[in-house]
């Protein structure tokens, strides 16, 4: 099980660790038996991420994806955000290991899940837009 | 605080030991010849050959002939449980008792066996790590062909009682194995007082190099053939002998069980550094029985952190360790093992294991508890588990 | 004559090579690590793995991921022949086919599936030591699970048609193995334009060390496991890596398809001078085809003088050679491969093999086809046997 | 499969080789199925062999056995001849590998054939004395 560089280093110096405290919107997908957890806050103003931050349980890939995948939403719009597929943050990071795919496909809920969250704040309901965020599809436990 | 290089995963697998090196050596280039080859190069491989086994005989006290070299201690577990299952089967023993928490060895076996018609019970193990025997003894039947039950396990190190085990075996008739893999050299094994009928071991936990092991069959004990070939191994096993891993695993096994009471004070000591150090930690506890146990092995459950970003984390300081076995990495499950002891999914994902050796020095151990608590720390803070453990905790 | 050392027998083992034994070294004790572990020093074991599954795919011509490394040619061939039996057998094929002078490793297979309600064809081979494809064709049946024939014969050095065995195995859709244990290094292999399903090979035929072998798995054939356990080899087949051996597996197969042309052509001139001197003897034979042969094989039947004998006199005139294979020293049998030629069994006790490599040089030819005529003169004197073909002769 | 030094000596430089052109019996056991063939060649005196010699087809152990036996009853009475046992033979050459035990049977059956061919050449039925000579009972051949 070989991590590239980059994943690595997101594990090692995660960015955007932490909690925001009067967040706009809170997600938390991912459960302790399925052996991660990622909880993203983010902060929203003008239809605009301005602020991200996470907390991860789990493995190096989680932490590494939960850290790219806010990498690549701050300051972006929640439509582009939306947009963000676990591919493509597998692709920021050089690739995972087969067995480690499903940690981006969290990563991908969690933002998801932070945006619903944020809708149903505002009083928007978040399906028609997000759709359903399911939690942990990709490991069958 | 300097990065060092520790080395704390001897039960994943162990540094070829100079001695053991040095006598291997010769046989690659200059003693090449074949063990079945007629000439002097031949004959004097076959020496080397029967002089480790020897060796790995007085080790376990039995007689030579009693040894058969195998390429891993995976052959060894397959050959002995399949064995006497394609033996007794036919006469209608189709029936298989392990424990839940064996290694995949002897678990994946069972299961392969399963799907050939056999049934297989697995016996609980306790809390603490130990196969409950009121348990085994309800589970024999008419129809048992084999138990099989391991020595010491791999994760937790608890040591089983397998004289007890022995004993009841034999009272009942049923031919019992146990895998000794991670026993070796950890406690002193006599097979005859013993009385186990079948017994696989591993070179490289014991600074032999890897891709070589044994399975002592009791004599009178005929078991089929497993790797079908030519006449070596008293043409129990094919394949060329693997003269200088053989010669290896003669000369570890000697070195293993020379000493054990010293070397078992010795690193217990520094084990116990260990344990205590590292259960300072808030909400951590040790895995398995802590007497009955190897007395290189720590395996410590650490709340609100991931097993696998721990390890990475101490690898980045140069500490070697690892959670649940070396086998299943890249599996998502967590430990079977740890699973057997009670523990909860998440627990259980946040499990340590550093097992140490001889060769381990009380520095290492300092320096070990020194990154502990930070790397416990950092992770636990960026850990939304963490944060409702100690949000649970507050309330 | 001064006493000299030759080897003379690369087909029973070769010397591990300096280039091999060097890639090896750091495996052993420094970078000891376990390949399935997550920490670097477990990472660079598993990209040495890797990188030497890579190689010897390339040296097939196949994918590397259709690479399974065992603990030796017999385990591979094991692991083929019983997986593509257990995968089958229960849908009703339960028939095989091989051929009468298949390595030990693939007979005693089959034969244990024999009496696991297996039915074998063992396909004749034509005075020449070449499958009779003809044989072949007519053998092959509706239940028919698998095909196992060698690439080359370890004994008499014959190059058997692959291609068309594959063809005609393709034709039919019955799986195809081949044991190309001898054949590596000596003949180009293309795994996909051969079209073979399943190739067995072994280290130590190729200057890699013992204990180390490979199994190639064409991709979207699926075996059930052979040795259960850990997650190794993509979960197919259990067993901590034994990295080292792997390593030199990687560069020793590196090595053997390097110049094959060249290499061939080189040594093939020396074994014939091998051949033609020792033909100059009376009443001797060389045994299988001249041409479709390994190129450093010689086997010879030399009338009146029986094997061991011959080989022990040789050896203490330095040269190492062999009568059969050296997996059935031991044995008081004549080899079987010799009797399918259709050789009486008093000529078949008689027979030399020789096997030279590209090591050998004409200074060792020279000395072998000295010392020869001696011994074979001072055995044949002392022979009852060969009194009366001498008087056969004068009569 | 190990050969003592006394076996690899008794190979290399083998005792009584040969034929004797006017031998009082000659006995010849094995066949070449098996892969073993003795002939021995006795001289008799007043019922002491006076001179043996052999000729062997065979491998290592059959070689040094014969020579071996040939040296264990030169100059012995006939009778003591017959009460050589393949035993004897073998511990004489400090022991043979398992498989090669048939051997020194061999060798033993060698001496009483040839015995038997001295008695029948004197006229007097060797079958009482003698017992019948198996042929090469040792291997399943
Ligand atoms: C043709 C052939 N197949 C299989 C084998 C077995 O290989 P190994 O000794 O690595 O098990 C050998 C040599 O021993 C061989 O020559
Ligand atoms: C308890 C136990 N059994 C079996 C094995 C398998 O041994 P090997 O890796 O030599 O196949 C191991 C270690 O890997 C082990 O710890």
């Amino acid at each position: 099980m070989l991590y590239s560089d980059k994943v690595l280093d997101h594990f090692a110096n995660p960015r955007n660790v932490g909690e925001i405290e009067d967040a706009d919107g809170i997600g938390e997908v991912g459960n302790a038996k399925c052996g991660d957890i990622m909880k993203m806050y983010i902060k929203v103003n003008g239809g605009i991420i301005t602020d991200v931050k996470f907390k991860t349980f789990g493995c190096g890939a989680a932490v590494a994806t939960s850290s790219m995948a806010t990498e690549l939403i701050v300051g972006k719009s929640i439509d582009d955000a939306l947009k963000l597929t676990n591919k493509a943050v597998v692709e920021a990071l050089d690739g995972l290991p087969p067995s480690k795919i499903h940690c981006s496909v969290l990563a991908e809920q969690a933002i998801k899940s932070a945006i619903s969250d944020y809708y149903q704040k505002q009083g928007i309901d978040p399906v028609p837009i997000v759709g359903e965020v399911g939690d942990c599809d990709a490991c069958h436990h | 605080m300097d990065k060092r290089f520790v080395y704390a995963d001897n039960a994943a697998t162990t540094k070829v030991s100079d001695i053991v090196l040095n006598a291997m050596l010769p046989y690659f280039s200059e003693h090449y010849g074949n063990a079945s080859s007629i000439y002097e190069m031949g004959r004097n491989a076959k020496r080397a050959l029967e002089l480790s086994r020897e060796k790995v005989a007085k080790a376990l006290s039995c007689e030579p002939n009693e040894i058969y070299f195998t390429s891993c201690g995976s052959e060894a577990d397959n050959w002995a449980i399949k064995g006497v299952c394609e033996k007794l089967g036919p006469k209608g023993k189709k029936h298989i008792i392990t424990s839940v928490f064996e290694h995949h060895a002897v678990l994946h076996t069972c299961e392969a066996l399963e799907r050939q018609g056999f049934e297989v019970t697995y016996i609980p193990v306790d809390e603490k790590g130990i196969v409950k025997l009121n348990e085994l003894k309800n589970a024999i039947r008419e129809d048992t062909a084999t138990v099989s039950i391991m020595f010491a396990n791999n994760e937790i190190g608890t040591i089983q009682p397998i004289k007890e085990i022995a004993d009841i075996c034999k009272e009942r008739g049923v031919i019992f194995h146990t895998d000794a893999v991670q026993a070796i050299g950890n406690v002193e094994i006599n097979v005859k007082e013993l009385g186990v009928d079948l017994l696989s071991l591993s070179g490289h936990k014991i600074h032999a190099p890897k891709g070589v092991g044994a399975l002592y069959i009791r004599k009178g004990l005929v078991l089929p053939n497993f790797i079908h070939g030519g006449a070596q191994e008293r043409n129990k096993r094919g394949g060329t002998e693997n003269v200088a891993s053989i010669v290896g695993l003669g000369v570890a096994m000697e070195e293993a069980v020379k000493d054990i009471p010293q070397r078992v004070e010795r690193v217990t000591r520094l084990r116990n550094r260990l344990i205590d150090g590292i259960l300072q930690l808030p909400h951590t506890r040790l895995n398995g029985d802590r007497e009955k146990r190897l007395c290189g092995n720590c395996n410590i459950s650490i709340e609100g952190v991931e097993g696998e970003a721990l390890l990475l984390m101490l690898d980045m300081h140069g500490i070697c360790a690892s959670s649940g076995s070396a086998c299943t990495s890249g599996s998502l499950d967590p430990s079977h093992v740890l699973l057997a002891l009670g523990l909860s999914h998440e627990v259980a994902h946040g499990s340590l294991r550093l097992s140490i050796s001889d060769e381990t020095t009380d520095e290492d151990v300092d320096y070990i508890l020194e990154v502990m608590p930070k790397v416990v720390n950092r992770l636990r803070e960026m850990s939304p588990l963490w944060e409702k453990i100690v949000k649970a905790e507050n309330r």
